[in-house]
């Protein structure tokens, strides 16, 4: 199994889901993260004192797929999140060695 | 016996039109008027109660009903535009909707008090000093252009938003006081209209409705979630709008007396039946009551209660409460989605709707008794016909000259913010703050 | 000299007798009553104040002490109970309580103004039009029973929540109020109860304190962490019921004259001494002075004052101020912890507990050049037996009425959310919204 | 014609001299003095307003200003600051400002009226109850050291925060509030102040720049992002600052007649007026309109109006409206960083500066039409070095006054927090409480 | 080293936190995440509009433990965190090559 | 690549952000997170009922960065997130296998 963690702009969850869904993927894990990169930020002005807000509002989403689908969920994601705009994000994907379903015990791809 | 508050009521049109009525009814004005300190006190309270409807009550009410990263800029709106109206209005916008505006006299006012000029610290309104009528006019002005503000939120631009404000109070909301109040032509046909159901719900319900359809949606509506960031704020401010809102109908007396007493009985009951009403239209549709529904079935019956609030009895208060409960919550949710408008926060479903709820049923529920002239119900046909001519007035002007106000202005200055600022949000992308 | 005011409050029982009282004093009626407008004016004003200190003050000092998921459930049932009451005190709830119940006059009224019936615009009630008196008191009647909601907070089913409001005010309130304010048996005893300590606070108190034990203790109770979400709302909360408070005590008075002045400073007093000895109590045994604890410590000091207001001089408010701080702390804190039943928000703990000490030190301090009457420190040892006495009456009543009430309930359509509903909390769950 | 207002202010200093014109003048007082109902009421609902001011309304405008882990704190220091105060003022206060104080009387009242001592139901001031009286200015003298808080938040000690808050009231406010309004030097030498621009703001502006000086910066001034946690807190804050003042400037004319009007009036215009120039000034600079600047714009406004409110026209109030919004718009964001003190939440930029621009300008429009004194536009060039020497005594006893009160603290149980607490916030750290 | 993620139901922390320490392991991160599976979520309704939440409100709880460890934290977990109702939440492993405590520099092991 | 992810003081992370920009790390993730540990929690009352809040506020930084600068990474958080107080937090490293940046598809290096 793998891990996929997406950072995504947050407007663009609705998409990422369903077409991770739509691959028959049905668990995913989601925070609100702020994000440091490229996409510069903005500044905010309180009684003239200025702060540069690096930070950006993001999407984390975390899915963890059986080995033979992560391409297609990579795929998918990218796809989904794209709008070709600086700021877009990344995905990354790291190994996960076990998996448990608490209800049931189940473990890793029968977990999913 | 103190008949004092309602034999002014009976003789006018509405309170307010007592500056006129006094010149017209000298066999009424014996004693040369003079200042009563209880209506005076009431009348300072009114004022400071409608300023409170405002800032921070309207801007709550809207503001909580939009998305976190636009909640600031729906506060500034309604801040801003409160300001700047409030000098407009001192300028000239008094002197437009209250003084005779000779020739055009059926139409709009005169310059001769602009600048409040004449009005010194002596001159009486009736029992009260006319620069406290002028400031609790004043708070009208302010707040009806406010009411705008939900139709545009999250994607009109500040500058604009600014200059439409100062625009339509002195082409829209001057002329249709000036028609209602200041004895302009709706006033001489007889149109009843306490505390401004006409002047001042309808009008800027229309007005709501047509800006959100030349601005277009919202980004986003109907596909994404554009759910209220936080219900508490929205209820803070409907509260507010409840309680303020006693200073805008009870105000309207002009006095503390009976007629207060009228406008306080029947401005409670309607609230609170449409609260109720609005809440069970939903539970039995949707199957839960929503904080939000309340919130929205009170302000529809504070909206409708608004041109009767002087002149019904309290069973009559209730049945427009429960009217505009049921008739608001049918437009702001089945109706609206079904057109495809985006009137983000429904001020045409609340407050056209239940304006023109509330104008119709003043002409079926006024009582002689309580307010000095008869309606439907006492066997007056004739004054339902009259109400539904007054709002057809301003439905037209006001539709008309809110287009061709917005219309200027996306020609030249442009109305609508950029894409991208409208996916920052307004908060940071127009005003550089944002709520942590 | 002007001792309108003053006379008045020294003939009734409390203020709000003087219903009553007019035809019980004949020799001071020489002239016929006449609406004055400064009274006018201020009463007005206080039945504003009473509906700030309900929606949104009530509703917000409950709303911040909750967990976020149930914030908006405690706003919905506030302003849900403040609707629905509004109409049944129209209905009948004002003709229950203040007419002439002929046989059993002692006990309740009659239905005789049911739906107003007879109040009309020039009905006077002393210097007030009557219809603004019906409405002032309505704004109690709407209240007293959305006190008890901080104690059922997080569990109760919002249907049986509104029936059981409907009907506590009808079997409860009403009557009790009637006792009082109404003619009732213990306006004749000679109970004093300016504003409602007895009729308001002790009653809903007690009320709160049965319907915690009859619902049961919220999951997690004891184990998890049920820290307030946002004590910024309960401070709101708790400022718009200090402020809101002058209309509810000072109003009381009926009259913008010298009783007005008196219960205006003995109101801020008591309830600044409440706040200190409240959070100095706390900073001794815990060795933080909270936020919560001085908001608790001031309503604490509003309610205990509200007996007394306009019957004790400055220096018995100060102390009856210091009194009610630190005896609500104790209970509101360790001794409900000692005995294990959840009064959520404690209503026993502040309006059951305030309100009795505020009652009994009536009957210590009441000074008659202050307000009338001689309490125990000018002599009269009868008074403080009088007031346990109407105490004991109001906790009798109200706890058989409420457990009566809510047994019904209970098993007919049920009053506790399913243990499910209660975990996902009662915003999603009963009502469809969330705070984001 | 009802001058009876108007008469009053014009032979006062400012309106609440009135209680040593009534001995002064004996000819204007040949009738006895009677209440009046309406005049009462105003003053009821003026004192309620004060007292929204502070808590919720000047809690909420510095609460939102702080950082999330610091808001609690803020509202704790105003709630209990207004708590205390009110006791002390009941203590001595009243008496220390109010009353004769014998061979020191150009300095200071005598003690009297200690515990409101002599002052009974009966006692009348001018039209209304003494009690109410003292209730209104005890408004304002808990009010005034709480602006004072904006200066020292995140970092002070809350135990010192008290004791100075005590200190402060007594050897500060009371002395200066006896020079201007209770007979003392000020008064007898001329200076104009209606509500307060002297007294309390300029007042509490020195003393918060003093003490922002001698307690020093905050932990990461200039280095970290101080950046305000919820403006919306703030917005709400200002509103209720603004509904508020009319209790403050308007409840100044002691009575419900043409020069409350006036007041209103001009307090309207000036509000208005300094958020525009605020809001334009930061939008010509920054690029952006800020919902805080629009809010700190208002506040400055209702500052500088202060003095000015009962003695210029309207055009006046425009004026000065529009210089306060645009000094002290360079004088907080500008000047402030510039010299470096860390005057967190600008009391000095807005109060004192505010109060200085409000304070002269009053000298130059004050209108004998108006307000019964003549100024520099009307030809009588010694009103501004009246009102500049006026300043410069208030400014030199509260800069010393509050330096000397602060090192002794300071020296002795210590003004700031440890460093540790000032990182976890003092929410937690100083009353183990959070927002979640 | 092994980071365990848990994925759990709100009310279920305190029992994990206290079956963590119940094994010696002394130290965890939290985080308030969102998550989307077979557990359906609600319909929130504004003005007559009807939302689908999809996401739940989930802890996620992440606990670095050696790898002698794994088995019994991961037992312990599941115990306290178990309702038996669908939602009850996942728990995953993953690899850690390295662990530093800032504070001191020690590493691995001797950091947890 | 690796995951470093960094638990540290929120008021640390305007340094841990200066350090590793100066490294030429040009993008990192960011989270608001509670911590667990050996640094103790505070005690919140509300009318008398005391709450243990053992659950600290932090911030985890995670910042994904070819192996080559893993080291330099380590040591310079280390650097800047270090008071030397207990808390300050500790630095994790894990594999991390695939890398896409979702605006070009660039992949692994070349994607951070
Ligand atoms: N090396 C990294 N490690 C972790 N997160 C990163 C890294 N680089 C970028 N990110 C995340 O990806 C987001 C987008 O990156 P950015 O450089 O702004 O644009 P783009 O992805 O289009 O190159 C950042 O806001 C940050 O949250
Ligand atoms: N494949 C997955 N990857 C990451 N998180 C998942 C995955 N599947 C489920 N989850 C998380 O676990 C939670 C519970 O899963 P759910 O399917 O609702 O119930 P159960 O765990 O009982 O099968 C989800 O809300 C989500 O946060
Ligand atoms: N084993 C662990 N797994 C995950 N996070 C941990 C672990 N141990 C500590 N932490 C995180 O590191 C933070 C600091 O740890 P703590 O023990 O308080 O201090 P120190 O790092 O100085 O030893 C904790 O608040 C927690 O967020």
């Amino acid at each position: 199994m793998k891990l996929i963690t997406a950072i995504i702009k947050p407007f663009k969850l609705e998409e990422v889901r369903a077409a991770l869904t739509d691959l028959g993927l049905q668990g995913m894990t989601v925070t609100e993260v702020k994000g440091y990169g490229r996409q510069k930020g903005h500044t905010e002005i309180y009684r003239g004192a200025e702060y540069a807000v690096s930070f950006l509002p993001k999407i984390k989403v975390e899915v963890v797929v059986p080995s033979a689908q992560v391409d297609k969920a990579l795929e998918a994601i990218q796809r989904a999140a794209k709008t070709g705009q600086i700021g877009d994000g990344k995905i990354f994907v790291s190994p996960i060695e076990h998996t448990i379903r608490i209800r049931t015990g189940e473990s890793d791809d029968n977990a999913l | 016996m103190n008949f004092n508050g309602l034999k002014r009521l009976a003789v006018t049109a509405s309170a307010a039109a007592a500056l006129y009525a006094g010149s017209a009814l000298p066999s009424l004005a014996q004693d040369t008027p003079t200042l009563n300190s209880g209506d005076t006190a009431w009348m300072l309270t009114s004022t400071v109660l409608v300023i409170l409807m405002t800032v921070p009550g309207l801007a709550l009410f809207y503001g909580g009903m939009v998305r976190k990263k636009n909640v600031l800029s729906v506060l500034a709106a309604t801040f801003a535009t409160f300001s700047l109206l409030t000098i407009l209005w001192f300028l000239v916008g008094y002197s437009l909707a209250f003084t005779d505006g000779g020739a055009n006299q059926a139409y709009i006012g005169g310059l001769s008090k602009a600048l409040f000029a004449g009005v010194t610290p002596a001159s009486l309104q009736g029992t009260i000093p006319e620069l406290l009528f002028a400031v609790f006019q004043l708070t009208f002005a302010a707040i009806t252009p406010a009411l705008i503000i939900g139709a545009v939120v999250d994607r009109m631009k500040f500058s604009a938003l600014l200059i439409f404000m100062a625009a339509w109070m002195l082409l829209v909301y001057c002329p249709v006081a000036h028609w209602v109040w200041g004895g302009g032509f709706l006033a001489s046909d007889g149109v009843l209209d306490f505390a401004g159901g006409t002047v001042v719900h309808i009008n800027a319900g229309i007005a709501g409705l047509v800006a959100c359809i030349i601005l277009g949606r919202r980004q986003g509506y109907g596909t994404e979630s554009l759910a209220p960031y936080n219900i508490v704020y929205t209820l803070i401010g409907a509260s507010l709008l409840w309680v303020g809102w006693f200073g805008f109908n009870v105000g309207s007396a002009l006095a503390a007396g009976t007629g207060a007493a009228v406008a306080m009985t029947t401005t409670q009951l309607a609230t609170a039946a449409a609260a109720l009403a609005w809440m069970f239209s939903e539970w039995l549709v949707h199957g839960k009551p929503t904080l939000l529904g309340m919130a929205s079935g009170a302000v529809a019956g504070l909206v409708a209660i608004t041109p009767a609030c002087g002149f019904v009895d309290p069973k009559g208060a209730v049945v427009i409460g429960l009217a505009a409960g049921v008739i608001c919550y049918i437009f702001s949710t089945g109706i609206k989605r079904a057109l495809g408008y985006d009137d983000s926060l429904d001020v045409f479903g609340v407050h056209g709707v239940g304006g023109l709820v509330g104008a119709i049923l003043t002409g079926v529920f006024a009582a002689e008794a309580w307010g000095g002239k008869a309606g439907l119900l006492e066997g007056n046909f004739a004054q339902v016909p009259i109400q539904i001519y007054g709002c057809l007035a301003t439905i037209a002007w006001s539709a008309i000259a809110t287009a061709v106000i917005l219309f200027i202005l996306k020609f030249t200055i442009g109305i609508r913010v950029s894409e991208a600022a409208e996916v920052e949000g307004l908060d940071v992308a127009l005003h550089g703050e944002s709520i942590q």
